[in-house]
């Protein structure tokens, strides 16, 4: 019975981790209704951004709070620094054309991301600083419970409500949703569109530097194709939980967590991933637009 | 069974808590030509979804020549002769004005893919008929000389025309135009109403029609049912519903005792 | 203006074009110099370019300089394929050194075969590369052998009854290894208490490692990279699996201790070659490799390095460039002092040779053992 | 019926002779990419049909090519049902059997996700593509990740060359017929307006699972002439990247434009091999580099793609008529 438990802490940190990434896809679809599939390499190079600064400053091997905040800082700096610069290059020239040449494009500034990746910080996987002491919280009777578990979980959902808190309650956040549903009318509304895309994509970004650093605490290995499979999984993970709701993205993700854990738990290691996609395919067909999204009916 | 064409058994449609049709019930008579008025809102537009199978009815039934259609997709019920037009026009924009008609005419093509691939003769013969059935009506509404331009580059009234042209060629028992002379002038709309007579007279339609301009409604309808807040309130001829007190009620709200 | 710059970047490529003279013997060198497994192929192309340099620093192969050319296969089989074929057909090698990754190898050796260019592969360890055909060899033990050195340890020199496997699934080396140590274990009254897998690229493990840690097995055999083992060890112990864990040559490089910190030392993994080794040749070997890249080589490098000794030797005992001359000549090497061991190729073009079991201890590797086939 | 076959035939001669160009005059490296710009023409127009006229969006395309590789690697190692010189006949038929399994599959994925619409679909399929991965990768008698070896191939460079212009032509005049047909036009008006062709007496379901097993049926002849022309394939080389390698060369040859898929296709497959000479100069492996790049850079220079919607055709009499 005590294993069950231990697979529950698992899927709920793995699921955390998710969401941190999740809520970065959601929020840049929520506003552009785009997929901005280099959301996962600002990630990875966050994640790198923390390691060379790390090392430059000497504390890549005195985990404390002070390293703690320095890393996290750099990281979103960094992030939103990139974000901001994707955004501007890539994405702003095509503000409005078809869907799909914005697709692409975001898959070209992944791959050049990775593969630029590869080139200037090496191939080879890089060790992530040690950044705080992980004590172990609770141990006994089979259930090992460590601080890294619960941090994880406790930003996500403390980035989720400010998120949440952002877009819902402050004029910001209703400028937001105004360039959502509608950007050139929010225009008229003397709304500057492209200050809020960039500044969503400063937010989406920054908070994939908080994620790469929470990753890189708990597992210590860094490559430029890091962000590869955890992308696509938090990207599934938003799509499952209704892509442009917020809560919907934390809420996909740890189910996304949970199900691939009680899938290798319980089934087969083998078929993790394959299971974890069946899963989204089933709540898709019943939910077509997840289960928080809201499914707009075309008016006719 | 009697020449009644189409009839509505108290169809309601529910969106959450809101009866935007509640229990509507009325007869078309093969040939006719009626006409659906009623406030914005009144839920007409909402009544002819119901018509055609885009929503499907929560409660009650619609029945075509005595067969009902509940359950039955959009394009099941216009093989069965139900066509429409759009309030707001929904042509195929990237495609050419004849291409919109053609679309039109595929449920009735016979030749398989097979035969497309191998150009066979009933391939090539089929295409071709389809063609001059498109030209021809094309010719009624003389728009045969933009046949291969962009139905989108067309002027706003044109468009009107080509949505009309384009449900004909499904070769439809009835029609269901939804508000034909919208954004047309006061000429066009009186050649709109030549040309609506002229349509029921070459192919023996039945016409419904969804309108605001009271002078083409009364001009032609034959039969009128008042819609207002989803609920049939009044129907008969012209005269009667010009001088009917719930229908000016429903318009121009109640006088201040 | 915008068509101009459009063909500016097509026709940039096209400038660079290769040059090549003909007092020079062309050697072609292929591998993963980036995708998920850079980091073996970037090692053992230094160890290669290492053995290349001393060779032409001392005279080359007969009084001709050895040039060699490296082609990157990003860890894809198609990739592998086209390099290979380019190096045969286009810059005309007249030899391959190449393909740490099984998979690699086996994909592009059957071009190599066709072409009648011999194809020597540092690494590989899966036994289907050879059966390709008589033109590819490999300078390494197979998996059999490999997966046999440590059932061999674990039931006989460490008395362990019950062992979990953790393999990759995705990596045909892992389940290789995988399945022959299950087989000889089993064989010597042992048990496979479970057999689950991951796959290259995951980041936890927690999931299997808590169905295992249900198991209590004496030991974990886990034959995937020391990418993912570093992290294995470290979440093993962080769940409280306290036993020692075994592993294959995948383990091998420095960042195994940097990613796995101390979860990592005390277990035990079978290799080609020692750093701790007595023998001359292998000092001497990692004193130029230190000078030459300041790291230390790892397994791959020094196999690497061999590879391209042995291939040199076989050419200058050569009377001829051609393939099958070379090839001859290649199957002909007898007890070769590598830096990884005495090698010595048998009838089907495999190295037959002892392997040695090494305990991580930090950044250095206690010799524990050798286990000779 | 003769009619039929005259374009097809002479393309066939034109193709044959360009093919018996590339035997003598260039070396089995340059031959090995034409092939695979081959397969990778029939996969570009196959995606076309689906992502390009039916404007739906798949990111499943690899799956498909994987079925089709798999079913003719393993028929053609295992059953021989023809004598030696009867070989091309079952490798035919064995091609062909790749590419019905394909389009069984495209009918089973094209069925349940064909209600959803745009992103939802793209998760979906590539969702299915993933699952044929790992499924592939957990068959032992397939090879699982060891791969499946030493498929025969299809005789010489020109025999191979052969069967991959047949196919192509197939590809090509298939697609190009049935869009010149009333079922073209129907493909059209889903992309244009699925709600209006409903009303308009058109089964854009049927039409849409129509398009689907269609192109996935092509996506497994590419795969079963892609396992033929590599002889070694393993799960890895059909991950979702292929998949957005197949959309990048629609989207960049033009949406709808089928001779824009093969132009793409040329491009994309000959160009990481064009700039592997720089490789060799820098010795730091820029090719993905430089090819992201230009994805970017076309994206936002020629957002249509080269042809947009037009064929080569269209685009040469616009281009004759104006200079005459």
């Amino acid at each position: 019975m005590q294993d069950f438990v231990q697979h529950l802490i698992n899927g709920i940190s793995l699921g955390s981790i998710y969401a941190l990434i999740a809520l970065g896809y959601t929020m840049v679809y929520g506003i552009l209704k785009m997929i901005n599939f280099a959301h996962s390499d600002v990630y990875m190079v966050g994640a790198f951004a923390s390691y060379y600064v790390a090392r430059w400053l000497g504390i890549d091997s005195n985990p404390s709070i002070g390293t703690l905040i320095i890393l996290l800082l750099t990281s979103m700096f960094f992030c939103s620094l990139l974000g901001l610069l994707i955004e501007r290059l890539a994405y702003r020239p095509l503000r409005n054309s078809p869907k799909l040449n914005i697709l692409i494009t975001a898959i070209g500034v992944s791959l050049f991301l990775e593969y630029g990746g590869q080139v200037v910080f090496g191939a080879d996987p890089k060790v992530f600083p040690d950044v705080m002491k992980d004590f172990v919280l609770f141990s006994g009777a089979g259930i090992e419970l460590t601080s890294f578990d619960i941090t994880v979980l406790i930003v996500s959902i403390l980035a989720m409500f400010a998120l949440d808190f952002l877009i819902y309650k402050t004029k910001l956040g209703k400028a937001m949703r105004a360039v959502s549903s509608n950007p050139s009318v929010a225009s008229l509304m003397g709304v500057n569109p492209d200050r809020i895309i960039s500044f969503t994509f400063i937010v989406g970004s920054a908070l994939a530097g908080v994620g790469s650093v929470l990753v890189g605490m708990k597992y210590p290995k860094i490559d430029p194709l890091m962000g590869m499979m955890i992308g696509l999984k938090a990207f599934v993970a938003a799509v499952l939980g209704g892509i442009g709701s917020i809560s919907g993205a934390v809420l996909g993700a740890l189910i996304m967590g949970l199900s691939e854990e009680m899938v290798v738990a319980y089934l087969s290691s083998t078929y993790r991933d394959a299971l974890a996609f069946g899963i989204l395919i089933v709540i898709l067909i019943f939910k077509p637009a997840g289960i928080l999204g809201k499914y707009s009916v075309e008016k006719v | 069974m009697s020449d009644v064409l189409l009839e509505a058994k108290n169809i309601t449609m529910q969106f959450g808590g809101l009866k935007a049709v509640d229990s509507l019930a009325f007869k078309i008579h093969k040939g006719q030509l009626a006409g659906l008025i009623g406030p914005n809102g009144a839920g007409k537009t909402t009544v002819f979804n119901m018509l055609t199978g885009v929503y499907q009815p929560t409660e009650g039934e619609v029945i075509l020549e005595g067969q009902s259609i509940k359950g039955l997709k959009p394009f099941q019920i216009s093989q069965r002769g139900i066509a429409r037009t759009f309030q707001n026009i929904r042509l195929f924009k990237k495609l050419s004005v004849l291409d919109n008609v053609l679309i039109a005419t595929h449920q009735h093509v016979k030749y398989s893919l097979l035969n497309s691939l191998l150009l066979t003769k009933s391939f090539t013969e089929s295409e071709k008929n389809q063609k001059e059935k498109a030209m021809d009506l094309l010719k009624i509404f003389s728009l045969e000389s933009k046949a291969n331009e962009l139905s989108s580059s067309l002027p706003y009234g044109q468009q009107r025309k080509l949505e009309i042209v384009r449900a004909l060629a499904t070769d439809p028992k009835i029609i269901l135009l939804d508000e034909p002379a919208a954004g047309m002038n006061h000429s066009e709309t009186h050649q709109l109403m030549d040309t609506i007579a002229k349509i029921r007279e070459d192919f023996k339609l039945t016409v419904l029609l969804i309108e605001h301009d009271m002078k083409l409604v009364m001009g032609i309808c034959e039969n009128i049912f008042v819609l207002d807040h989803g609920m049939k309130i009044e129907e008969g001829q012209p005269a009667k519903i010009q001088n009917s007190k719930k229908v000016i009620e429903a318009y121009l709200g109640i006088e201040e005792a | 203006m915008k068509n101009l710059f459009l063909s500016l970047i097509l026709t940039l490529p096209l400038l660079a074009g290769c040059t090549k003279n003909n007092n020079e013997i062309a050697i072609g060198e292929f591998d993963s110099m980036t995708g998920s497994d850079a980091t073996f192929g970037l090692s053992s192309n230094k160890g290669v370019r290492l053995a290349i340099d001393e060779i032409n620093a001392a005279g080359g192969v007969k009084g001709k300089k050895l040039a060699l050319t490296a082609m990157d296969d990003q860890g894809k089989n198609e990739e592998a394929v086209s390099a290979v074929t380019r190096l045969v057909t286009q810059t005309k090698v007249v030899a391959i050194i190449g393909g740490v990754a099984s998979g690699r190898s086996k994909a592009s050796a059957p071009v190599a075969q066709s072409h009648q260019i011999p194809f020597v592969s540092p690494a590989s360890t899966n036994p289907d590369v050879t059966k390709v055909g008589d033109y590819v060899f490999r300078i390494c033990f197979i998996d059999p052998f490999q997966g046999l050195v440590m059932a061999k340890f674990a039931s006989e020199n460490m008395k362990m009854k019950k062992v979990a496997i953790l393999r990759d699934v995705k990596n045909d080396y892992s389940v290789g290894l995988a399945d022959v140590f299950a087989q000889e274990f089993k064989k010597r009254g042992g048990e496979i208490v479970s057999d689950l897998s991951y796959q290259a690229g995951d980041i936890d493990f927690k999931a299997q490692l808590t169905q295992i840690r249900s198991k209590n097995p004496d030991t974990l055999y886990i034959p995937g990279y020391y990418t993912e083992v570093g992290l294995i060890a470290q979440q093993a112990r962080q769940l409280g699996i306290k036993v020692p864990l075994m592993g294959g040559d995948g383990w091998d490089s420095e960042k195994l201790s940097e990613i796995g910190k101390e979860a990592i030392n005390g277990n035990y993994f079978s290799n080609h070659y020692t750093t701790e080794s007595t023998d001359p040749a292998v000092s001497d070997f990692i004193k130029k490799f230190k000078a030459k890249y300041n790291e230390t080589p790892d397994a791959l490098a020094a196999l690497g390095y061999d590879a391209a000794k042995i291939l040199a030797a076989a050419i200058e005992r050569a009377p001829n460039l051609s393939g099958p001359a070379i090839r001859d000549e290649i199957a002909k090497t007898k007890d070769f002092g590598g830096v990884t061991g005495k090698i010595t190729l048998n009838a089907n073009r495999d190295a037959v040779k002892s392997a040695v079991v090494i305990q991580v201890d930090g950044k250095n590797r206690k010799f524990i053992t050798t286990i000779s086939p | 019926m003769f009619k039929a076959f005259k374009n097809p035939t002479l393309a066939l001669i034109g193709l044959a002779i360009f093919g018996l160009g590339i035997n003598f005059g260039f070396n089995d490296y340059i031959q090995l990419t034409v092939l695979f710009i081959m397969v990778n023409c029939i996969l570009a127009m196959s995606l076309n049909l689906v992502n390009g006229y039916t404007g739906q969006f798949s990111l499943g395309h690899a799956g498909f090519m994987a079925i089709g590789s798999y079913f003719t690697a393993y028929s053609s190692t295992h059953w021989n049902i023809f004598p030696a010189n009867l070989q091309f006949i079952s490798a035919f038929l064995f091609i062909v059997g790749g590419g019905l399994l394909a389009a069984i599959a495209g009918f089973i994925v094209g069925l349940p996700s064909l209600r959803l619409k745009g992103d939802y679909l793209a998760i979906v399929t590539l969702g299915f593509g993933e699952i044929i991965r790992v499924a592939l990768l957990n068959m032992d008698f397939l090879g699982g990740p060891r791969g499946y070896a030493n498929i025969p191939s299809l005789g010489s460079f020109l025999s191979s060359y052969l069967f991959a212009s047949l196919w192509i032509l197939i590809c090509l005049f298939t697609i190009w017929r049935v869009m010149q047909s009333s079922y073209g036009r129907g493909f059209l008006s889903v992309r244009e307006d699925e709600i209006a062709a409903e009303s308009m007496g058109v089964d854009t379901t049927k039409m849409k699972v129509r398009a689907f097993v269609m192109s996935s049926f092509f996506a497994g002849i590419a795969g079963s002439l892609f396992a033929h022309f590599t002889s070694f394939i393993n799960p890895s080389s059909f991950t979702y990247l292929q998949s957005i390698n197949a959309v990048i060369m629609v989207v960049l040859g033009g949406m709808g434009s089928l001779s824009g898929s093969i132009v793409a296709a040329i491009f994309i497959t000959a160009f990481p091999e064009i700039l592997r000479p720089l490789q060799e100069l820098t010795h730091v492996d820029l090719r993905m580099v430089i090819y992201s790049l230009t994805l970017i850079l076309m994206m936002i220079l020629r957002p249509k793609g080269i042809f947009g919607e037009l064929e080569i055709t269209d685009v040469w009499r616009k281009y004759v008529r104006r200079s005459a």
